[in-house]
């Protein structure tokens, strides 16, 4: 990616963002800026803290300290539905599907087509719903029954049901936690595919991975958590996955200027 | 809950044809029908098979409302006691009796006012539950209580009776022939089952008991649906005292007594999962006429108590265990 | 051997029970009621046909009940009603007992016999017993609308009122006082037998100055509740308490257990004759219960019912006294109804 | 069920004394003795606190011997007749009273009987619970039914007396001027909580709880655990109907009247999670003392029954509100 074609529009800026869990210090005044149609790698060690990051952008947990604005306007994320209200849509690590519903239900679940009096009583429109699934499947060539219980799909095929539902709302903001962490090589192929096309339709992205090789191909910049603490950020084209290693392992250098030589 | 390795099938789908072909309590259902069959005349007549229907009604109208929240994870405890409560206001704001001693109502209006108060209580035990995560086994609990209470205090500790014709008339009359309470057991069973299969909040049920943060980070607004499943069945229940004033004749303080256990029962041997997210009502249905049909066939037959209470305990655990069986 | 026993009762009842009676009559002036009526001479003259008769109870929890219900089966065997005569047991489920009565009713039954839950719970399915041209006999509880050939029972406001004095007779016998504090244990709220019971004890209060309702809490007819409760009385009242009056003995064992672990001895009545409280008044002379009957209640029922399917007139109404037990009367009572 | 989001403390783990320090009930427990000791003078004097916990023995014994199961994403609804027909099956034995007319057994083995019932009901719902994948919540409803036919059966329905005094000594005598159903009530807590913090048993109680089938991939016996905790259950309600013999001096066939909801609702009012994983014994004691407090407390003061039941209601949502406000 060129640097220039994006400037330097930030859409989603996260400031000193600290999450405690107990004893545990999840986030320690992290600081996260996504630019307007970027795809913005996050890496990072296990437990790092990088999951909790972005559950707070998705309203999934709410941060105990620090703001978040969307679009220059601060906002209080309050729950997954308000981060949907704002354009935000969510592929999450432990993939929030519901097993005892079908692949259909779960792709369309809270934006159901329906008619009638609307809001919670509307009567759905199943068949619509099944053949816009189908045709969503075939798209992203997932060959699963659009009528089969999700617990009964296998574990890479749940998480590509999971990613397909990002699809289909119109997001202006895409979240994806591990995408490709159970799929086979040419599943991944396809997800990395898809982060690309979804780029082009204007979308900025937030990508956690731990293969760095993805992250390289994808990302336009990386950054890095390491122990809930900022570790810096790096120009994803440029980047090498000693650099990454390096900060995921040690945190920020002490030179601070280093991060802003590495991206600006 | 997440389901056994085994059995995969607890995740069953909602009410499809193929799936109620494969219905497994209906197997013990029909069991019974056929046992008791060969052993007494009278019980497959038309007039028995209609006694059992109403006989059958207050529990089942109990048992719908209540399969709602045990679908969507939660239960509710409260259900005897708000019938009771909400039946005794029904009939003492008709009458202008006891506490509302002097101040009769229309019949409507007086309706109208045990239907509120019902969902009055399920609103509280279903907003603390829902906003403040209380499990609604201790707020529904907690309602139990309260309505209890003020079912003696609205009554006064004492029966109702003299209720005007056309309260009583909605449990106690006769459509074409046929007994009202039934009609209206039917009918709500079929709403029920339409509001699950066909509508959104039906969806969110099923979405929510099955997994509710995964239902909240995918948009569903769970506080909404968790509480609307208790103000249902605390409505369901109202009208279950509704239709008891028409069963009995008059509303009497202890008419919720002994009739928490059966709705429960009623679901669960239907094949709903006590820890939510399947089940339906045609389900609910089977597992309210196996528990009439047995008692209504075991005192045909004139057994007496201590045998009735042994044939049910024998009686159920075949019944679930053909259910669980004819599973795979 | 329950059994053999409970067949010399029935057949002796009606003169045994007088005798009875006339023992009490000593403390009372209770008359034997209808117990006269519960002559045995009826049943040897059971006459051709024997009825197919129903009996439905509110819940054989109740030993009261289960009496019905030994008495009922005696009743089968000798064969004064039909071997296809059915016993019904409501579970304490009003909606239950209409079923039950609905059962009865498809099963053609000659004779209807109902003890309701609560007067007015059966209102309905009395009416389809009259459409169905079924006779009732309501027994121990009437029924509040519908027709009844008769109505066979003990009269609760009474034995609530009998019982609460006896119990100030003790009171009066135990201590020499001016006034007396009788605390309650009621039944389970909202229950008939808990407001006429209640409304006897109000009454005897009400009529005898010397008597003061200290305190009033239910027990719900369990001896486990009542225990706590009368524990509870004695924490806050304590040497207060001249007496307690039980709205049945479930939980005057209750109360009896409680004094006891307190080291206390005062008054206790109860109603209903539950072997196991009157076993308890060899030990003192201040314990007491009104027995009801209900072998006689069925045996009269049976009894008046088919007198009515005879072309006969019965009376509107039969009530059977109950007896006053005390540590006088006890064994003989032990040995007559519980062998 | 998993935890949402916001509630992340629901996977509260294994007691711990820091976990004790948080524990939320405790907060509601002491409300209520703060409010009855200003309320009433007699209230927190010894000899009543003694009555307290006399009074909650029975049903703290149950609800120790209940929290096994509900820790284990199981319920036990027999536990009330399981304790009736245990305590009338060793009062006939020892008396060779009724169904076992002349053939009284010594003391010890007629306890023994009763408690070799108990298990085998136990083992009959924890067995087809946990080999056919049954609900608990049916197996233990059917056994409710076969375990009150057989009280009635046993007892010829009624009350047994004259029971020996080793037998009533149990629940009913004293030492060191202490009552020993409270003594019996506190050596099955420490038991139970050390049995749950200490051993395989208790750890795999908690596993299958929080996921049966990761529990299972792991190489836990399930079926052993689920059906186990089904047997306790059953055995401790056997303890409950022994020391009932001793508090009310004989054997009632109505003695567990009632006895099922408190027992499992102390549980929950513990803290316990009715969906199993977690909770523990010294919540469950919290619960049972709520329960048992109140009761007394309003006794004392002389509330009527319509007042007890508001109050009741009233201070249960209090109660579980301020446990589930604490855990932030
Ligand atoms: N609900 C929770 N309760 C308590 N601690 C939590 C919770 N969620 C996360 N943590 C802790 O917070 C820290 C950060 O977790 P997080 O899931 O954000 O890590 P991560 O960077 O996504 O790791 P991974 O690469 O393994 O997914 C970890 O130490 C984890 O144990
Ligand atoms: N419980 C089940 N019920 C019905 N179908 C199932 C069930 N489990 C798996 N399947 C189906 O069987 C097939 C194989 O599943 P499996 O989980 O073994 O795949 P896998 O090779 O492990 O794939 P992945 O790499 O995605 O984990 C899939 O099509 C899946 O949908
Ligand atoms: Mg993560
Ligand atoms: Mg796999």
């Amino acid at each position: 990616m060129d640097e220039g074609t994006q400037g330097h529009d930030p859409i989603v800026v996260m400031e000193d963002i600290t999450k405690r869990y107990g004893e545990v210090v999840a986030l320690e005044d992290v600081t996260l800026e996504l630019r307007r149609n970027e795809v913005l790698a996050l890496a990072g060690d296990n437990g790092a803290g990088k999951s909790t990051l972005i559950k707070c952008l998705a309203g999934a947990v709410r941060p105990d300290d620090g703001t978040i604005r969307v679009d220059g306007e601060v906002v209080e994320m309050d729950s997954p539905r308000t981060a949907k209200r704002l354009g935000i849509e969510t592929t999450f690590q432990d993939l929030a599907v519901a097993g005892n519903l079908t692949v259909t239900q779960n792709v369309f679940l809270g934006r159901e087509r329906a008619s009638g009096p609307g809001g919670l009583f509307g009567i759905l429109d199943k068949s619509s719903m099944r053949r816009r699934a189908r045709e969503l499947l075939e798209e992203l060539e997932i060959g699963v029954d659009v009528e089969e219980k999700v617990s009964n799909l296998s574990g890479g095929e749940r998480q590509l049901v999971s990613i397909s539902r990002t699809l289909l709302s119109d997001p202006k903001i895409v979240i994806m936690d591990e995408p490709t962490s159970a799929l086979s090589v040419e599943g991944a192929e396809r997800v990395l595919d898809l982060i690309d096309r979804m780029q082009a339709q204007g979308i900025s992205i937030i990508l956690i991975s731990h293969n760095l090789d993805h992250i390289r191909r994808a990302a336009d910049r990386v950054q890095i958590l390491h122990q809930g603490t900022d570790a810096g950020v790096l120009d994803g084209a440029t980047v090498t996955q000693d650099e990454i290693v390096k900060r995921m392992v040690a945190g920020k250098p002490s030179s601070e200027d280093e991060r802003h030589a590495a991206v600006d | 809950m997440s389901s056994s390795a085994v059995d995969v099938s607890v995740v069953r789908r909602r009410l499809t044809l193929m799936e109620l072909s494969r219905y497994g309590p209906v197997i013990g259902l029909i069991g019974l029908y056929v046992a008791f069959t060969l052993l007494n005349d009278r019980f497959l007549t038309v007039q028995n098979q209609v006694n059992v229907l109403q006989q059958v009604s207050i529990i089942g109208i109990m048992a719908i409302g209540v399969t709602f929240p045990i679908l969507c994870a939660e239960i509710d405890l409260s259900i005897a006691q708000v019938m009771e409560v909400a039946g005794l206001t029904m009939a003492t704001l008709a009458v202008g009796a006891r506490l509302f001693e002097g101040s009769a109502l229309p019949v409507p209006a007086a309706i109208l006012g045990g239907l509120l108060l019902a969902a009055a209580f399920g609103t509280l035990s279903g907003y603390v539950t829902a906003r403040f995560g209380v499990p609604s086994f201790m707020t529904t609990l907690a309602v139990l209580f309260l309505a209890d209470g003020l079912g003696l205090i609205v009554s006064g500790n004492r029966p109702i009776i003299g209720l005007p014709a056309s309260l009583t008339g909605v449990g106690g009359s006769r459509v074409f022939g046929f007994p009202s309470i039934v009609i209206v057991f039917a009918v709500l069973l079929v709403l029920s089952q339409l509001l699950l299969s066909y509508t959104r909040f039906g969806l969110y049920i099923y979405a929510v008991g099955g997994d509710r943060t995964a239902a909240e980070r995918m948009g569903i607004d769970v506080m909404t649906v968790r509480m609307g499943t208790l103000v249902i069945s605390s409505l369901f229940a109202a009208v279950a005292g509704l239709v008891t004033l028409g069963r009995i004749g008059s509303a009497v303080p202890t008419m919720g007594a002994g009739l928490l256990l059966p709705p429960i029962a009623a679901v669960i041997l239907g094949g709903a999962d006590l820890f939510g997210g399947s089940g339906n009502m045609v389900g609910t249905l089977v597992g309210v006429l196996i528990l009439g049909v047995l008692q209504n066939g075991l005192n045909l037959l004139g057994v007496d108590p201590a045998g009735q209470l042994v044939a049910q305990g024998i009686v159920l655990m075949l019944a679930v265990l053909a259910n669980v069986l004819g599973r795979d | 051997t329950g059994d053999g026993d409970g067949e010399a009762t029935t057949t002796g009842s009606g003169e045994t029970t007088a005798d009875g009676n006339g023992t009490a009559s000593g403390d009372s002036d209770t008359t034997a009621g209808g117990n006269e009526t519960a002559g045995g001479d009826e049943t040897a003259s059971g006459s051709g046909s024997t009825p197919s008769v129903a009996l439905s109870v509110p819940s054989l929890e109740f030993t009261f009940f289960a009496r019905m219900q030994n008495a009922f089966n005696e009743a089968k065997n000798q064969g004064n009603i039909a071997d296809s005569s059915t016993f019904y047991d409501a579970g304490n489920n009003q909606s239950t007992q209409v079923s039950d009565v609905e059962t009865a009713i498809s099963n053609e039954v000659d004779l209807l016999m109902i003890s309701a839950i609560t007067a007015e719970g059966v209102i309905n399915a009395i009416r389809q017993a009259n459409e169905a041209d079924i006779p009732v006999v309501a027994i121990d509880r009437n029924v509040a609308e519908g027709e009844t050939i008769t109505y066979v029972a003990s009269d609760n406001v009474q034995l609530g009122q009998r019982s609460t004095e006896l119990c100030l007779r003790f009171m009066e016998g135990s201590s020499d006082a001016d006034s007396y504090s009788v605390v309650q244990l009621e039944g389970t709220p909202g229950a008939s037998v808990t407001n006429e019971r209640g409304q006897g004890f109000q009454q005897a209060v009400d009529e005898n100055d010397s008597l003061q309702r200290l305190a009033s809490q239910t027990g719900e007819f369990s001896t486990q509740d009542a225990l706590s409760v009368m524990e509870d009385f004695i924490t806050q009242y304590g040497d207060e308490i001249d007496g307690v009056f039980c709205q049945n003995d479930l939980m005057a064992l209750g109360a009896h257990q409680a004094l006891q672990n307190a080291n206390m001895s005062v008054p206790i009545t109860g109603i209903d004759g539950t072997e196991a409280w009157v076993e308890r008044f060899s030990d003192n002379q201040y314990y007491g219960t009104l027995a009801q009957l209900p072998e006689d209640m069925v045996n009269t029922g049976i009894e008046r019912g088919k007198a009515h399917l005879a072309g006969e007139d019965v009376e509107d109404t039969i009530v059977v006294d109950g007896l006053e037990v005390t540590q006088e009367n006890a064994s003989d009572y032990l040995d007559q109804y519980f062998g």
